[in-house]
């Protein structure tokens, strides 16, 4: 399945876009999907192991994606 | 109870007067600021970004946990994005209870889990002309890490 | 640094401005007021007396002791005294720091100090008529006993 | 040597005046200032040991008090 990972901040700027398209098998989890992103060109500026949310959430490593989740990789927060 | 993000400049005295209660022996209120010195150098001015969406929704989740923990019925939360100057407020907790404990242990829960959970960025302009993206994890006050 | 008894109304909001700073990144606010019930009795206003002299060197000492603490180099506390009515304040604190557990700290701090030492004592009026000192070792939130 | 103890809220309700003039020997401390208290009419509506402030600060028992001092017994507070 086809799955959209928003960037943000720093992210967004290493990698000069807001989002990367990637794919990735049905159901794979976020771990799946972080060697995904690992795999492409032109991530080597992201950490190996960023933050995920999912549907506005944060997720775990062994969480499953489904079609049309809203995924996002998070630079640390810097909040307040 | 509620949350913002606010694009405009946030109004604590506002907020202050909104959470405000004849049933309330104590009104705290909490306001973050952009300061002039971080880390030991000069600051002219921090850009915030924020995952609106998530940031909205993570900061109405932490002020329903202040609610369940604390018993405050009385709390709103405003965080500011965009390009803020010195003394600028980037975040604002007001809260109100009867009592004085639970209103300061709410006003310190909120900070705390905004600073450590809400997706908001900050990119810091120095006297020198250059630009940063902060990371807590550097700094001498940290933000913490998630989940 | 700075201590008053005051006989016109507090003004909050101004306390906040007084001690905000662009070398502040957190300022907190605490501001005790009149509640409309107190220990299940309906309450239509209180009266604040104090030893004022000693009242005032008590809340010297506890913003001194703060700054000695906490570090806080910015710190208001306002006492209120006379008739004060529903929702009136009767207490504000002010306090800024570069960051913000010290300000919080330094908040907690000087209100339950405050409550345990500054000799002030008040006297509930109650919708039935009748007005009564309130002791604070018979509240369900006591506020200690000194020395 | 003469005392002035200056009382207030409930206590200066309690004997209807602001004040108490006591002799004591000199340099009574704080706890023989209160057992004359004690023996004088119309303070029983007073508690046994109430605390006491001297020159603007508070006192143990053993306190010895001089000429001139400010003393003062107060009620539990109750500010804030």
């Amino acid at each position: 399945m086809n799955v959209t990972v928003l960037l943000f901040a720093s992210y967004a700027d290493a990698l000069g876009a807001r989002s990367l398209d990637l794919d990735v098998r049905d159901g794979a989890t976020v771990a799946e999907l972080l060697d995904g992103i690992s795999a492409r060109a032109g991530t080597g500026r992201l950490p190996p192991s960023p933050l995920v949310a999912v549907n506005q959430r944060y997720a775990k490593p062994d969480q499953a994606l489904a079609r049309g989740d809203e995924v996002a990789i998070l630079p640390p927060v810097a909040g307040g | 109870m509620r949350a913002a993000l606010r694009h405009e400049p946030l109004r604590p005295a506002a907020l202050l007067e909104e959470v405000s209660s004849v049933s309330a022996g104590a009104t705290v209120l909490f306001v973050g600021t952009v300061r002039d010195v971080n880390e030991g150098r000069a600051v002219t001015g921090i850009e915030y970004s924020a995952y609106e969406a998530m940031a909205l929704a993570e900061m109405a989740r932490i002020t329903e946990e202040a609610r369940s923990h604390f018993g405050v019925e009385r709390l709103v939360l405003e965080h500011r994005v965009g390009t803020l100057a010195l003394g600028d407020a980037s975040v604002v907790i007001a809260v109100a209870h009867a009592h004085r404990a639970p209103a300061l242990d709410a006003a310190r829960y909120v900070i705390e889990e905004l600073k450590r959970r809400v997706p908001v960025w900050k990119r810091e302009h120095y006297a020198d002309g250059t630009r940063e993206w902060v990371d807590p994890a550097n700094a001498a006050e940290p933000a913490g890490h998630v989940p």
